[in-house]
């Protein structure tokens, strides 16, 4: 007998029997069991959203009923929401302030990214740098229309929609709002004369152009950072809300970390968009050329997108820190309360994104020649990644019937209760960011070999220190069950600060050892198989979708307040939706955010196609 | 005890002439004295305090318990393979050590050695001078394999049953409801219940058709079961068997978990009684006595209540039934009436514990009450006569459904004993000595205060030794919890016996139980199943047909080196 | 096409794992009307419906937990409270508690309780009162009633509370035994000649102490005469001083005779 | 770990090993291996949302390994096209085809056709003990420091010891025997009745890792004095404060720790 064949009878035979146990017993199940009645209540318990809803038709019936006596019109400062018709304000608002979000980060990302690569074009000389960078720019004119027209339309609506609340913003944050419009001002005349003089100027000039550019959007979206920070966290304002100093309500608790948390954000949006976009020109390319650029694109974009990403939880763990010196209650509510779940879902988010972009980068393997020698470690990264990935998700107390409650004999598992707790969700999230690090190593060093003399001892040196530092957060972690609240909270600083020096160490390491190295095997640009284009662009979905989450916790945290403790909200929809909800909301958001970015791709492509007369000639 | 010893002489004589020697008896296998010291250590440990240290069933525990622990200085065994009056073989004591006999303190003692059980037994057999008596030994009854089970025999033993007059006792159905129950004694004068046939779990020598059989044939020694092996033959005791065994519905009393109320369209007709409940699943719920709060009753007669229970739209009706010795029509009963104190009270207990420290703690603190006393009275554990009787100066049976008086918001229930201060309760009171309902509103067990009657409708029966109560009231109705379909309530029952002077807090009572409340509507499995069985068939023709028209001509493989 | 797909495809997914937790939607806090009559019973009830949703107290405070705690568990409060700071009343130490919570911070615990009278959460000093009488009722037994004055209650209304204090005791000092008989309804069963007759001081303040001590009635006739006792509120309402002078009444009524 | 389930699928996976297998029938393996130990690895079961959650991951991390490469894809695809594409695999095709569905429905069916079961609640076995003292008949006991008073007579007293025990026996089988049995073991006459059901003395995982002073708690306050996290509060015992002295409820538990042979978990001393 042939080998293959006895290979097809062992594994035949045993996936075989698992199958037939399988249908056997489903088999078994389905005979044995008389069908029963499932147990579904008949009546739904009166929910806050039935609840908005029937107060919301009790105030329209009222306001007919008052109808004769509002005629003659109601005055502006009696008004305090008005109903957007069919989703309600809430929604409306939700949806538009979103978009608005996600271009606005995508126009200041952009040209930082620009920028960038044009810095590393002007020093290395690369010419290819610098036209990546203009074909990025190009996206920039449509989504800045688009953006400044989503924001016209939202403040349009806040105005309309929430008067009251409206109102007092723009009493508190007034003298903010002429700056605001002059930066806007200086922003559109630097993007239009960085896109358009691209080339026109001498480099350096056309430099300072892109830095300007970028200092003065920074400088937009830390204004409007502080108003919705205000909401948040106010301060500079009495209990009652009246304003006692407006550089204070600018400056509250949240407004830094929001700051560096967005700039942070938007340059890894912008690079997982720029990433998506050259994936879609990839998949239509025609020529090989055209291939080749495009998936050196999508491979800087992505570059530039996780190397923004790793740190993004340590800017995320200072905003938690910050809310919760704010307001226990606040940050209460964020992790314990209401939104806890959510932070289930997020790691969900998150793991997908490790996961997506962690397989980028194997899947790059395959373009360069003697990355074969690396590919057996794959499947280990990708064990420690699934495993962090599962304890992240692993929620404190799970979802049980009745029947699995009784055998766990409460509602923690003894076993995977332990999963559920910070100490152990602190140390998965470090490994992860610990191995995809690792990932891009292998990468990076797949074509080339290190010339230089201590080679052999760099690379064990790099081991050690990454061995260290996963060993520190692993013992931290395995610490943090064994000692008071007090400390334990404390402990996940320690766990950041060695994975941040593992990281610097490593790579200074890294470029150290492989100056001047030699090149095993040439890396064949346009050689990627088309999956790994999707996932680029299921990165771009992923990335949007989690700012979508993560804005609404931001926003959502405080819950029946306008601005937390000052103002509440007495519309009907005080109420915090379900996640469901919010999660449906951000879905929608996010396809409309995908149409119209769709449309951004098409319109910026339309000036490389050929003239219509042109094509018009060809064609006679 | 001359008279009785004579007796047995009598009726054992025959036997020990007629048959050979057992070799084992010959023996008097009495165990040496290392091994009977050896039993005795096990025995002081683990028996006394229910048989007494001199064996004479005066232990600690004695007092409450019914039936009393064996007295073994009486030398009568119940539960035995030799015929009647003989001594049981030790076998028959060894089994019973290790199996106990079902509801009664007696669980059983599988963990102790065999080694242990046998010195047990030498050290048991000291307690007697019949052990070393020879006379009194005899040959097991040898019990054949069971003929096979059938109706016919069931019904030929229905005439033997009636013919040897078993129902005067045992009842007509066999519910232990015969006309001379209340009024039996064992030779020890002590009063004892006949087995209620339809419960066979409840058989203190095992529920098995040949565990029954032994009963006739060697009959239960000390108490008013005689043995039938002389007048009867075997296939008429093996009729009898299979009747009473036709009486009751299983070996196991298969307790439920919950009660299912199922949903009906027609209006809830109380005239139509117990066929009004056709169809509903019952559940049959252990009761225990209430031994928690003061005015505790030890040993309640009724061990178990089945419920039923139906609703439409407008109503909810539930159906309980439990076997009752007498029913007892007069007098009156309420859950609000002082339960009389049993002698753990505090005040006893105090005047115990000063006592202790003063003097000798072994001093029997216990009721200096002696077994075979004429007031000891099975039923009841003040001792009052009156109470015993029943009738016009005592109570009557009652049951009750109890309900939280709100749908608890969050988990913790009002407590089972008639709710607590914060959650009370709501009580459906049936007073079988009178036509109406009652409702009262329980806030603990000494806080329970009349409430509003109106819309709860009560109609009660008993027949044969089995009360049938159905209490219907209103889904929806202002002063009580709504009950509403798809959605479980909490429930719980009581039971109190008149003839054993069962009131306020003494009674039979269960825990929470959950009812559920079928919804009027709901939704067959067929349509799911079809739905996702075509979905999932859809999907894999669309895929076949992707990839069929990808890979036309044959396997075309990605080339595995680009 | 492909594209379109996999967008989808990938909303739609994390859809579905936001459809797989938990559904909870939680809705804004009501405005809690306490009327002032309502008894400290209800109050308990009440700050315990506070203390679980407006006041969001049950969010990071646990009842009967132990272990590592990142807040102090608040069962048995009612007797702790008293213990806390020297000199200082249970309730004045949980008043304290919830207007100045940084005051005293147990040890072992780092400080961060919101002061609960202040936005987010803004109770009402009256709702505090139910949430402190709910509080008291953890391994205690509750003292306040609505007319309760705090005298930490941020700064609000410090003045008053000694007059205020002065004129309760003054009104039930207005009050003559007779009065009392009547307020507490003894009247309503008891006629006022009859257990002067029998019983001496004594014996009559422990039948209305204890119903049951002195009685010639048995079984239900006596279970419901005690029961008709404590319904009627009595043990509720009057102190024992109070108590003690309408015994004195109706002893008087006795030398009458 | 439910070694029965764990060492079979490793056991199995190492035949695959042994036999060379190729990547479809490692993943398929893999995936129904990690099924089938989370499912039934665990002595304890897992929730079934957590098991969805985790395949959920288990799925991707798979997905991703066949998808790291072309061939590790390539190798993976093929057996799959030549199931619908070859014509002798025709039979098979069919029974995949219409197998699936059917094996769909089934679920669905079994999904919806579970017996009701009435809801229950988590139980939490020990409870801890209220912080602050409680009182029983009078006095005060603080938990955390409480002692046996009766413990210290087992070294300097043993004959006066003996006879706490032999009092505690008699109150254990005057009260206590009805539910926790004449063996101690939690299978009293009424047990069967009850939820949560009596304690089993006998087991090593109750008063063994108590102190006595929880024993006390527990027997003078009752079902009644379970607090807020104890649930459930259906339980049946009785706070014994009502009928038995505080000298008796000591001795009670004597005669517990006498009778079962076990020792009582000393009080840790505070730090001060």
């Amino acid at each position: 007998m042939s080998k293959s064949r006895i290979l097809v009878i062992g594994v035949g035979a045993f996936i075989g029997l698992i199958v037939f146990a399988f249908v056997a017993r489903q088999t078994l199940v389905v005979f044995d069991h008389a069908y029963r009645t499932p147990v579904e209540a008949d009546h739904p318990d009166r929910t806050p959203a039935m609840q908005g809803e029937a107060d919301s038709r009790a105030a329209q019936a009222e306001k007919q009923r008052k109808q004769p006596l509002a005629e003659h019109g109601v005055p502006l400062k009696d008004v305090e929401y008005r109903a957007f018709p069919g989703v309600g304000s809430r929604v409306a608002i939700w949806s538009v302030a979103q978009l608005h979000l996600l271009f606005a980060a995508f126009v200041l990302a952009v040209p930082i990214f620009a920028l960038i690569i044009e810095l590393i074009g002007y020093f290395t000389g690369d010419k290819r740098y610098d036209r990546l960078a203009h074909e990025f720019t190009k996206l920039l004119s449509v989504s800045f229309s688009l953006t400044a027209t989503l924001g016209a339309g939202l403040t349009f609506m806040l105005i309309i929609l929430y008067p009251r609340f409206t109102q007092y913003l723009m009493h508190v944050f007034s003298p903010t709002f002429l700056p605001y419009v002059l930066l806007f001002f200086l922003e559109s005349g630097f993007l239009y004369a960085y896109y358009y003089g691209w080339g026109k100027f001498p480099p350096v000039a056309h430099l300072t152009l892109g830095i300007a550019l970028n200092v003065v959007g920074t400088g937009i979206m830390v204004i409007a950072n502080s108003w919705l920070t205000f909401m948040m966290s106010p301060s500079g304002v009495s209990e009652s809300g009246a304003l006692i100093s407006t550089w204070q309500a600018v400056d509250n608790y949240t407004w830094m970390p929001i700051n560096v948390h967005r700039f942070i954000a938007n340059v890894a949006f912008g690079g997982s968009i720029a990433a998506a976009y050259a994936a879609f020109k990839f998949l239509h390319a025609t020529s090989d050329e055209e291939r080749a650029h495009y998936d050196w694109m999508g491979y800087i974009g992505n570059f530039v997108a996780i190397i923004a990403f790793l740190p993004l939880p340590f800017a995320g763990y200072w905003l938690a820190k910050e809310i919760y010196a704010y307001s226990q209650t606040m940050g209460l509510t964020m992790m314990g309360g209401a939104f806890s779940w959510l932070f289930i879902i997020q790691a969900v988010l998150i793991g997908c994104l490790f996961i997506g972009a962690n397989l980028y980068l194997w899947l790059g393997m395959g373009r360069i020649e003697g990355a074969q020698r690396y590919k057996g470690y794959i499947k280990y990264l990708l064990f420690v990644i699934a495993v962090c990935f599962a304890v992240w998700a692993t929620p404190r107390s799970p979802i049980t019937t009745p029947v699995e409650v009784r055998e766990m004999g409460g509602s923690f598992h003894p076993v995977l209760g332990k999963l559920g707790v910070m100490s152990a969700k602190n140390t998965a999230v470090n490994l992860l960011i610990l191995t995809t690090y690792l990932s891009f190593l292998i990468y990076r060093r797949s074509g080339i070999t290190p010339t230089v003399s201590w080679a052999r001892r760099g690379k064990a040196l790099q081991l050690l220190t990454f061995i260290a530092s996963a060993g520190v957060v692993i013992s931290l972690g395995v610490l943090g069950y064994f000692v008071p609240t007090t400390v334990r909270i404390g402990l996940s600083v320690p766990q950041v600060i060695s994975v941040l020096a593992a990281l610097v160490v490593v790579t200074a390491i890294d470029i150290l050892m492989f100056r001047g190295a030699e090149t095993v095997g040439e890396t064949r640009w346009g050689q990627m198989p088309a999956i790994s284009q999707y996932i680029l662009i299921f990165i771009a979905v992923t990335f949007t979708w989690l700012m979508g989450l993560m804005g609404y916790v931001r926003s959502g945290l405080r819950q029946h307040w306008h601005v937390y403790g000052v103002i509440r909200d007495t519309s009907p929809d005080a109420f915090t939706p379900t996640l469901g909800f919010a999660t449906k909301v951000v879905s929608v958001n996010v396809l409309l955010f995908f149409i119209l970015i769709a449309l951004v791709f098409w319109l910026s492509g339309l000036s490389s196609k050929k003239d219509w007369r042109a094509r018009g000639t060809d064609a006679s | 005890m001359k008279n009785a010893a004579w007796k047995w002489i009598v009726l054992v004589a025959p036997f020990v002439m007629l048959l050979p020697e057992p070799a084992a008896a010959a023996e008097l296998e009495l165990g040496t004295d290392a091994q009977q010291k050896a039993g005795k250590v096990v025995y002081e440990r683990y028996c006394s305090q229910c048989h007494g240290t001199e064996g004479d069933g005066k232990g600690y525990a004695a007092s409450h318990l019914r039936p009393r622990p064996r007295d073994f200085t009486s030398g009568k065994f119940k539960i035995r393979t030799t015929p009647s009056g003989a001594l049981p073989t030790d076998d028959d004591l060894r089994r019973v050590i290790r199996d106990g006999m079902p509801y009664t303190t007696m669980i059983g003692w599988p963990n102790l050695s065999d080694q242990d059980v046998t010195n047990v037994i030498y050290y048991i057999k000291t307690f007697t001078k019949d052990f070393k008596n020879r006379d009194y030994y005899a040959q097991p009854i040898a019990i054949p394999e069971p003929p096979p089970h059938d109706a016919d025999s069931a019904k030929k033993g229905r005439e033997v049953y009636l013919q040897m007059e078993c129902h005067r006792c045992h009842g007509d159905q066999g519910r232990a409801d015969g006309a001379s129950a209340p009024s039996l004694v064992n030779d020890a004068g002590e009063p004892i219940l006949p087995a209620d046939l339809t419960k066979r779990w409840t058989f203190r020598g095992g529920p098995a058709r040949r565990d029954i059989y032994r009963t006739f044939s060697t009959g239960l020694n000390g108490t008013p079961m005689p043995s039938y092996a002389d007048s009867l033959t075997d296939t008429q005791r093996w009729q009898l068997v299979d009747y009473v065994y036709s009486l009751g519905a299983a070996d196991t009393p298969n307790y439920a978990e919950r009660v299912v109320s199922r949903s009906i369209a027609d209006d809830l007709d109380m005239t139509k009684g117990e066929a009004l409940f056709d169809g509903a699943e019952g559940a049959f719920l252990p009761l225990f006595g209430q031994i928690v709060e003061p005015g505790r009753a030890f040993h309640p007669n009724a061990t178990g209540i089945e419920v039923k229970a139906v609703h439409n739209r407008e109503h909810i009706a539930f159906l309980l039934r439990w076997n009752d010795m007498r029913a007892d029509r007069t007098g009156e009963n309420s859950p609000a009436l002082e339960a009389p104190e049993t002698t753990e009270t505090v005040e006893e207990a105090a005047s115990q514990a000063s006592s202790t420290e003063e003097s000798d703690p072994f001093a029997d603190a216990v009721e200096p009450e002696v077994a075979g006393d004429a007031t000891d009275d099975f039923f009841s554990d003040d001792g009052s006569a009156e109470t015993a009787s029943g009738g016009e100066a005592g109570f009557s049976d009652a049951v009750a459904v109890q309900f939280p008086a709100a749908l608890p918001d969050g988990i913790r229930l009002p407590y089972f004993i008639f709710g607590d201060p914060d959650n009370p309760v709501d009580i459906w009171f049936a007073d079988l000595a009178k036509p109406a309902p009652q409702r009262f509103v329980g806030r603990g067990s000494r806080s329970v205060a009349p409430g509003n009657p109106d819309g709860l409708e009560m109609t009660a029966s008993y027949d044969a030794g089995v009360w049938s109560v159905i209490f219907k009231r209103k889904r929806r109705q202002e002063d009580a919890m709504a009950i509403e379909g798809g959605q479980w309530y909490p429930v719980a029952f009581s039971v109190w016996d008149g003839l054993s002077g069962d009131r306020g807090n003494k009674r039979a009572l269960t825990r929470w139980y959950y009812i559920y409340v079928e919804p009027a509507e709901t939704v067959g499995p067929l349509r799911p199943m079809a739905k996702a069985a075509v979905a999932t068939f859809g999907i894999e023709i669309v895929l076949i047909a992707l990839i069929r028209r990808k890979h036309k001509n044959g396997v075309s493989i990605p080339p595995t080196n680009p | 096409m492909n594209i379109v797909v996999l967008v989808l495809g990938a909303t739609a997914f994390y859809t579905i794992v936001g459809q797989l937790v938990p559904q909870k939607e939680v809705p804004a806090p009501e405005v809690i009307e306490i009327s002032k009559d309502v008894t400290t019973e209800e109050m308990v009830e009440i700050g315990k419906g506070i203390a679980q949703g407006k006041g969001t107290c049950l969010t990071c405070h646990t009842i009967g937990q132990s272990g590592s705690l990142r807040f102090p568990d608040l069962d048995g409060i009612g007797t702790r409270a008293a213990t806390r700071i020297p000199g200082m009343s249970a309730v004045d130490y949980l008043a304290q508690s919830l207007y100045e919570p940084n005051a005293y911070v147990v040890e072992g615990f780092n400080p961060g309780m919101p002061v609960i009278n202040k936005p987010p959460i803004q109770l009402t000093d009256d709702e505090i009162l139910a949430v402190i009488a709910f509080l008291q009722s953890l391994g205690g037994t509750p003292s306040v009633t609505m007319e309760t004055k705090l005298s930490i209650n941020g700064g609000a209304g410090g003045d008053s509370t000694a007059t205020a204090t002065a004129a309760l005791v003054q009104e039930a000092a207005s009050l003559d035994g007779k009065a009392l008989f009547e307020r507490y309804g003894c009247a309503r069963c008891h006629a006022t000649t009859l257990p002067g007759k029998r019983l001496d001081r004594a014996e009559v303040l422990a039948s209305i102490l204890s119903p049951d001590s002195i009685t010639t009635l048995a079984g239900a006739e006596q279970a419901k005469k005690r029961q008709a006792m404590e319904q009627s509120g009595v043990y509720d309402k009057a102190t024992l001083q109070e108590i003690d002078r309408i015994v004195d009444y109706l002893m008087e009524q006795k030398a009458k005779e | 770990m439910n070694l029965l389930v764990v060492l079979p699928i490793l056991v199995a996976l190492g035949a695959l090993r042994l036999l060379k297998a190729g990547l479809l029938a490692w993943m398929i393996a893999l995936w129904m291996a990690i099924y089938l130990t989370l499912r039934y690895g665990f002595a304890v079961p897992i929730p079934a949302s957590v098991i969805t959650l985790y395949m959920g991951i288990t799925t991707m991390a798979l997905a991703t390994y066949v998808l790291s490469s072309r061939e590790r894809f390539a190798s993976c695809s093929r057996p799959l096209i030549a199931l619908v594409v070859e014509r002798r695999l025709r039979t098979l095709l069919i029974v995949v085809v219409l197998g699936l569905p059917l094996l769909v429905a089934a679920r669905i069916y079994t999904n919806m056709s579970q017996p009701l079961q009435p809801p229950s609640f988590a139980r939490t076995v020990h409870p801890a003990p209220p912080s602050e003292p409680i009182t029983v008949r009078g006095q005060t006991f603080d938990l955390n420091a409480v002692e046996n008073p009766f413990r210290n007579l087992e070294k300097s007293d043993p004959s006066q010891f003996r006879v706490h025990v032999e009092n505690g026996r008699r109150v254990y089988y005057q009260n206590c025997v009805y539910c926790h049995g004449d063996n101690v073991q939690g299978d009293g006459l009424f047990a069967h009745g009850v939820n949560p059901i009596p304690t089993n003395f006998r087991d090593s995982g109750t008063i063994a890792m108590l102190q006595e002073g929880f024993l006390f708690w527990r027997i003078a306050k009752g079902g009644p004095g379970m607090p807020g996290e104890g649930g459930p509060w259906e339980s049946a015992m009785p706070a014994w404060e009502n009928f038995l002295t505080v000298d008796e409820m000591w001795d009670v538990i004597l005669f517990l720790y006498d009778h079962t042979g076990q020792r009582p978990r000393e009080v840790e001393e505070h730090a001060k």
